[in-house]
């Protein structure tokens, strides 16, 4: 696997549980990122806080373990700063919708060029197994022992409404798939967001008695449907289900490079003092 | 049609998990647990699908087309199941 | 008397239920008893401590400063904890090979073994050592150590786990 | 939480620290708890999840800390008793409306159950860093009440008192502990529920002509309505008058924010509880609190017993800070040593009591811990006698 | 005008600007609240930080002016606390969807009874005109002294992706509308979200060169239409405008009372010591 | 902003604070901006949003204060020099992340133009009740520097120093005006160009086995890498070792910490400034800062023509906290009176040295002010004269 | 056909901002700013669609039909400009 | 000498950029000045203050604490800040009537009715009074006071605020 050049090998095995959906998901995006031959100097990976958010320690890219919610905050300011770097953010379901929701939507909104990845377990499981705004209604997690009462978001229409440009599904059982989508996602000039169903057998797995990681996979198979796959069918066979697949690509001017434009218009030569004392930043010491 | 290919099972036995993930879901049924460890028990059998590889959440396992085996490039931790197990040893 | 217990192994042992049950069995022998643990990275895998203090009198410190019993499942714990000890004694799997640089007394005992063909299933292993523990140490009764046991295991496997109980306390009877 | 069978009146269990203080809320009447997990403190979370709605409460997770605070300022308005619970990260997020309720008078409690800072730290491991944040982590001058606890019973007390006192004077009140004590296992005998009488909050008699912010300058603090019961009043976070509207007065300002200080201020005394021993004729005394305490009394029990007099202080409340019993010690005492863990917190507002009222006879040692381990006794007692 | 009386008239005349859409909103809303009848005494209304939100001083409710971006989650804390009151939100387009765009969906997600009337005047006023994220691309603000790079939010599809279920939009200009959609907003159990576009003369008008409080109004009314005569309009016709009017109604379980319901499930005598000490919070003292 | 037309090499302008700390950013070599509006900071960020794309720098208006922080800590580590500037409410949300680049070390400044708080508090009027959070404000033990400028120059001057500070340290500053100095005018006249040089960012040198947290514990700056550039190293808010990936060992722990802590305390004397005007013979010392020190300044010019031995003490540098100097007045004045706009915050410093070194021969005197109006030079002329 | 109706304009001058917006979208030019204040200048043309009382910024004009005047409550700063000035001096 | 002016009047006058103006004047003839202002309830409508010090040495308090000149444009400025003058002269609007209880000198000029009339613009009454505090003061001459202002105003604007300038000049010279 030539795509083992792109982990720390020396920081693996990793910290998650085995069977946990995570791995694989990290494995389809260095594959993706493998199959476009993207310079590994020119990429940067930024995470949260949550086992998935663990994945970037793997990597080997520059690699930001931020602060729980705040991946694509730091990721804008990379973005932004550095135009021609490849931003990715890999994130939890908790991380990215929960505390970190404002700044996803931000993000999708101003069409800033960041890949987005949540690892979607439907669960907080770095702190052990309570529920987050991904988790199915009805399902139990350790704050919520008497079933789940919120509903989840449909991750991928709320990037849309927010205005990401690519958005798609994947899972960890489906990887093909999620090679592909991510690929595409990373080819993608503006906000990409590759929602990949990951599972915990740990925390979710046990606590709504689903079973281990094979399990896990298992019902993550038999609750999702291709998108492709679900136009053609009829309606009784896709209700209930997810849909997988690539769900909106509309490509839009990006955020960094519309910022770079400005500046090529308003740039000006260094005639007053303001212009003065900025030529001092570049004094020598 | 096409000859039979075969294909050659690295196993990074220090990173597998033991999930059973890529046991389960081998087409082929080629794969065990042994020891609590992924092995390639009936190798032969595998079609080169790479589901197990893309499955495993831990990057235990890697396939590879028995020609080319010379491009095969292990780390120490690798374990080559489909070899016989004292080949290993070298 | 302040009795000090470590117990170490791996993340899915169960090593914290059996602190907590004996802790809870010296309870119930009007002692006093403080039980702490410590994580590892973020609490998943990796290896897992459990320390218990039980006392007649007040416990101002509550975790082990010279454990009176090192129990250590897996050979990383006994490796970690077992140069530590100085008075007490070290009660290991037999699955663990001892090493002559640890100089503190030490029992070997086949815990998980036992749990897995004597009373026939892995998972209660630590209740075996809960066992082993308890009649080793004296500090509760074989009853009232049932008793504790029965309060906390899931419904429907009390008597799993009791008959695991007393497989550690023949283990332990046997090595004295 | 396993449940409590036990239907006699007291209760003696082997008991969790985290479970305690959940406990303890209950018995305060705790009816409202919104929070966002986070180690080591999730598992009073799990408790209310589980616990609240049995006794007709509700618990809530919320998107964030931001929102968890909120959440039960809002529900407080509403007359009811509220909690929230976290560590460091969630603790800073708190913080602008922490000020919020301050300046608003609004009863809320939250646990900080520490771990290692700054930033994610070490999320599992213990320390004491947060002593001086909970005093100053919101911006502007403002009242706070801390209190903490030094083993798990007084989770259950301390919880409990910090209900009452976010009642009677209208200020938030942080309980302050710590991983060790949050996640440690005690033999703890709880009290009667019949001898507990948490404070009720009494609501103003007259709806007409309702002043909500009308108190006696020199501390006073009024009486606060609910919403939803026909008083229509109005709360901001901007500084207002006595009718609740908001004001730029410079008058009406400094009589607001000096009132509020003074709410806590001329109240120490009632505030403030601490735990001693041996300290009249001792020599070194250790002032520690929260779980360094444990290894603190530990370590001066041994000095004493090997002819030191040692003596031992633990404050159960930090802020306001104890100012009186600390600077009696410099009376006597020709070292204090500050047992914490961090690297000197507690220690700056002991140097500056004993350094203003001791005249230079008393010496302040700090000993920090900052590794992420509870002290060993041992560290304590090489202190006490003088060796590092 | 007996909506008078929901105001706090003592309080009046208010602190904005001359031509300040937000009056006409916040008149509004008492209308709507006047022809329900609901008892002021059962009235919470909510606000964060902003010109907008400076609005439930005057209203004679229980008024909460609470933190910038904020209401919604004290709002949330009140509605579960007493799911019997009317909880409303009064908030601005920068307090609920830039700062507080994080609660604003998870608000929507829970479907909690919260009825949120956004003030939307497409610019920070309160802090002298910043762009806002529902400033229209290219239009100026004192940070956007080059023109908006940004997208605005489209609101209502954030909305209705987020989970609401009464989302309209109504407008200053067109307020026998606006009151319409908001009376729907009240009766819906739900969460409801009205967007009302506002207009800030002061700055958003003079920065942009609009003009001043007429020539406000005139722009909205140009820029806005009808979603039902867009319905039956040529394309041309609709193009580039922002649809105005009910946009989804689509009532489903509201949180609270779900909540009410799980209570009523599990809720058991004190038979044990957490039981018992509950009953001591009801010792007197 | 008007542009200033003048190319000559000095400039002489009448200038607001919040400009000249907007272009003393910008000679430091600012090239990155984040911020939410907020009063009495938004200048900065609207000169910047006008004057950055024409430098080839980069403005972005985040969606709150904790976006904002988090966005110039990342551009930061791509090599670029960042700023951000809000006010208490916006201050309060980035502590989390104000220790984030505590702990990983990443350059940073953040302008605190201080207005009255707790909460909303009086958005438009001044205050100096942010001092102590500026210290502590997130949660665990930290290094932390915050610069006070005292007048509209200063404002330029500090400014640019805490780019400087904050490269040489790796430690994020805070310079903390209030609304008088951010919003007032003044004639000011700017240093030449070329007399300026800012610190640098040095590169490692090399790439391979780069361990971007290898240091002398000594309170040692590691040399940091600026992203995409081919070093592939990792950040993490979680206590790390040299080579930057997360642990949990006590004793790398305990290193890190306290090298962090280090790399401020043993470089007080580099770090701190203060100005002061008749200190030598003084009796009385006013010790303030910031906008309070222009009316303490005042009232100490008026009580020496009155013949009363008055000096002035006027800290640049708040944190570290100048001892030294503060120290020094204990061995002459008698009194020494704090005057600051809050109820007492570094009166609270004033009086741990004091308290500590003096032996009890001097006195501290805490002159407080929380109305949201500046000192009247009276206020402070009569408490050095004793009235009240 | 239906009679032509009459209505009344309570104005509230301390309230009133002179935005003109009312006098700006009134169907029948009714209302007039006077020293910045809003006057229903030609009363008589009123038509009561009550879209000035609606779209006031500031609450500051009410419409009411003149049959019911009795029933008018106004506060004392209402003027009713519909009535001659003189009347409001009462 | 130092001198202290205050501005007053409501929120939409412009007082800020005549204090503004006021103090580039003195700046540009060699003299120090410091300018601040205070905001009503988050700075729209409502009152404003602007006030301005200028002085030929070092200024170390940057408020008025004497106001030599009050500038009062409204009734609600000149009842606010006109009990709390001491030394120094109030200068009022023709339209804001005078109260007895305000003991200062007081000189009462037509400032908004020059703008609306000889100049012909109510929006620069500012500057108007700007011209008449320049006057009084002789803190700047006026032909300073003209570049300083032609330098401030909107561009196209120059020559009519030059106008307004002029016309304050002449009322000060006119009261004298
Ligand atoms: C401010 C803050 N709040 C809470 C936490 C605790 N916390 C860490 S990870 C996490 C949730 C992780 O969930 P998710 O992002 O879904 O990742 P997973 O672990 O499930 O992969 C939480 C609540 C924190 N670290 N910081
Ligand atoms: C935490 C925090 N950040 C920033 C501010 C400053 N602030 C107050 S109101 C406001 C924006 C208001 O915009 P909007 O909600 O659209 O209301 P408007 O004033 O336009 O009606 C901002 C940025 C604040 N008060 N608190
Ligand atoms: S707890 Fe769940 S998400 Fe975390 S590593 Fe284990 S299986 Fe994966
Ligand atoms: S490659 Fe396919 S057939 Fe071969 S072992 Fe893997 S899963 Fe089985
Ligand atoms: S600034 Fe704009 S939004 Fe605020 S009151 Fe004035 S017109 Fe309204
Ligand atoms: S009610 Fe209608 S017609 Fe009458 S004045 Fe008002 S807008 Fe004009």
């Amino acid at each position: 696997m030539p795509a083992l050049d792109y982990f720390r090998k020396e920081r693996l095995p990793h910290i998650w549980c085995p069977g946990c959906g995570h791995g694989a998901i990290t494995g389809a995006l260095v594959r993706a990122i493998e199959k476009l031959r993207i310079d590994k100097n020119k990429v940067v990976i930024v995470s949260g806080i949550g086992c998935s958010s663990r994945a970037v320690g793997y990597l080997d890219f520059d690699t930001l373990h931020t602060a729980h919610g705040r991946a694509l905050a730091y990721a804008t300011g990379i973005k932004l700063s550095r135009p021609e770097l490849h931003v990715i953010v890999m994130t939890g379901d908790g991380d990215c919708t929960a505390i970190g929701g404002n700044h996803f939507i931000h993000a999708a909104r101003r069409n800033i060029g960041i890949t987005t990845i949540i690892m979607n377990n439907e669960i907080y499981g770095m702190t052990s197994g309570q529920y987050s705004p991904m988790t199915p209604k009805g399902m139990l997690g350790t704050t919520a022992p008497y079933g789940n009462l919120e509903r989840p978001f449909d991750l991928c229409k709320l990037a849309i409404a927010s205005g990401a440009t690519y958005v798609a599904r994947g899972t960890a059982y489906h990887v093909p798939l999620t090679i592909d989508i991510i690929e595409k996602a990373l080819l993608n000039p503006g906000f990409s967001v590759v929602e990949a169903i990951s599972g915990c057998p740990t925390y979710f797995g046990r606590k709504n008695k689903i079973g281990g990681a094979v399990e896990m996979l298992d019902w993550i198979k038999d609750s999702t449907i291709n998108v492709k796959a679900a136009a053609v069918l009829p309606p009784e066979k896709v209700a209930g289900k997810v849909l997988i697949g690539e769900l909106h690509s509309a490509p839009e001017a990006e955020y960094a490079a519309l910022y770079m434009e400005l500046i090529g218009r308003v740039q000006r030569r260094y005639d007053d003092y303001i212009g003065e004392v900025r030529e001092c930043a570049s004094n020598s010491d | 049609m096409s000859e039979k290919r075969h294909f050659s099972h690295i196993i990074r036995e220090n990173w597998c998990k033991g999930c059973n993930i890529c046991v389960s879901y081998c087409p082929k049924k080629v794969l065990e647990l042994r020891g609590g460890k992924v092995f390639a028990a009936r190798w032969q059998d595998c079609i080169g699908c790479r589901m197990c590889e893309l499955r495993c959440p831990d990057f235990a396992i890697e396939i590879h087309e028995r020609e080319d085996q010379n491009e095969v490039t292990r780390d120490s931790a690798s374990v080559d199941y489909a070899l016989p197990p004292e080949a290993n040893n070298a | 008397m302040r009795v000090e217990f470590r117990l170490s192994g791996s993340g899915g042992q169960g090593l914290l239920l059996a602190g907590i049950v004996l802790a809870e069995a010296a309870i119930r022998e009007g002692k006093n008893a403080v039980q702490t643990q410590s994580y590892g990275p973020e609490a998943r895998g990796g290896s897992s401590k459990a320390e218990v203090v039980i006392s007649e009198s007040d416990i101002d410190y509550p975790k082990a400063t010279d454990p009176d019993f090192l129990l250590a499942l897996t050979q990383e714990a006994y490796s970690t904890y077992g140069p530590l000890m100085g008075k007490g004694l070290i009660i290991i799997d037999s699955s663990v090979e001892t090493d002559p640089d640890i100089r503190a007394r030490t029992v070997c005992l086949p815990i998980l073994e036992t749990a897995a063909t004597k009373v026939g299933k892995k998972v209660v292993a630590n209740i075996v050592a809960l066992g082993v523990l308890g009649g080793l140490s004296g500090v509760a009764s074989a009853a009232t150590l049932a008793d504790a046991v029965r309060e906390r295991v899931p419904k429907g496997t009390e008597e799993l786990n009791v008959k695991a109980l007393e497989a550690g306390l023949a283990l332990a009877a046997s090595s004295k | 939480m396993p449940e409590i069978k036990n239907t006699s009146r007291k209760i003696v269990k082997l008991m969790q620290g985290n479970e305690a203080c959940t406990i303890g809320a209950l018995a305060a009447g705790l009816d409202f708890y919104a929070g966002y997990p986070i180690t080591p403190s999730t598992e009073i979370a799990e408790i209310c999840a589980e616990e609240l709605p049995k006794v007709g409460g509700r618990f809530i997770q919320m998107e964030d800390e931001i929102g968890s605070i909120a959440a039960i300022i809002g529900a407080s308005l509403t007359g009811r008793k509220t909690m929230t619970a976290t560590s460091g990260p969630g603790f800073s997020l708190m913080q602008e409306l922490i000020g919020y309720a301050a300046l608003c008078e609004i009863p809320i409690v939250i646990v900080n159950v520490m771990r290692v800072g700054p930033s994610t730290g070490m999320p599992t491991s213990t320390a004491q860093g947060d002593v001086m944040q909970a005093r100053w982590g919101t911006h502007g001058d403002h009242p706070i009440i801390a209190l903490a606890p030094g083993n798990v019973r007084e989770c259950f007390d301390l919880t409990l008192r910090a209900f009452d006192l976010a009642e009677k004077y209208r200020v938030p009140v942080i309980v302050l502990t710590d991983e060790v004590i949050g996640h440690m296992r005690e033999k703890v005998e709880l009290p009667e529920p019949r001898s507990i009488h948490p404070l009720k909050r009494k609501a103003p008699s007259s709806r007409a002509g309702y002043k909500p912010y009308a108190a006696d300058p020199e501390g006073g603090v009024p009486l606060m309505a609910p919403f939803g019961e026909g008083y229509r009043w109005h709360v901001t976070g901007l500084y207002h008058d006595e009718s609740g509207f908001p004001t730029q007065k410079p008058a009406v300002a400094d009589t607001l924010i000096r009132r509020l200080q003074k709410k806590v201020d001329l109240n120490v005394d009632d505030i403030c509880e601490y735990a001693s021993e041996s300290l009249d004729d001792c020599e070194v005394a250790v002032v520690s609190f929260g779980s360094s305490a444990m290894s603190a009394l530990s370590a001066v029990r041994r000095a004493r017993t090997e002819g030191i007099k040692a003596g031992f202080l633990r404050l159960k409340t930090l802020w306001p800070f104890p100012e009186k019993v600390v600077a009696s010690l410099g009376s006597h005492a020709k070292r204090v040593i500050v047992a914490e863990m961090n690297l000197g917190q507690v220690a700056l507002e002991v140097e500056r009591i004993i350094g203003t009222t001791s005249g230079g006879r008393s010496k302040v040692e700090r000993l920090g811990k900052v590794n992420g381990e509870l002290f060993h006794p041992e560290e304590v007692f090489n202190a006490i006698r003088g060796n590092t």
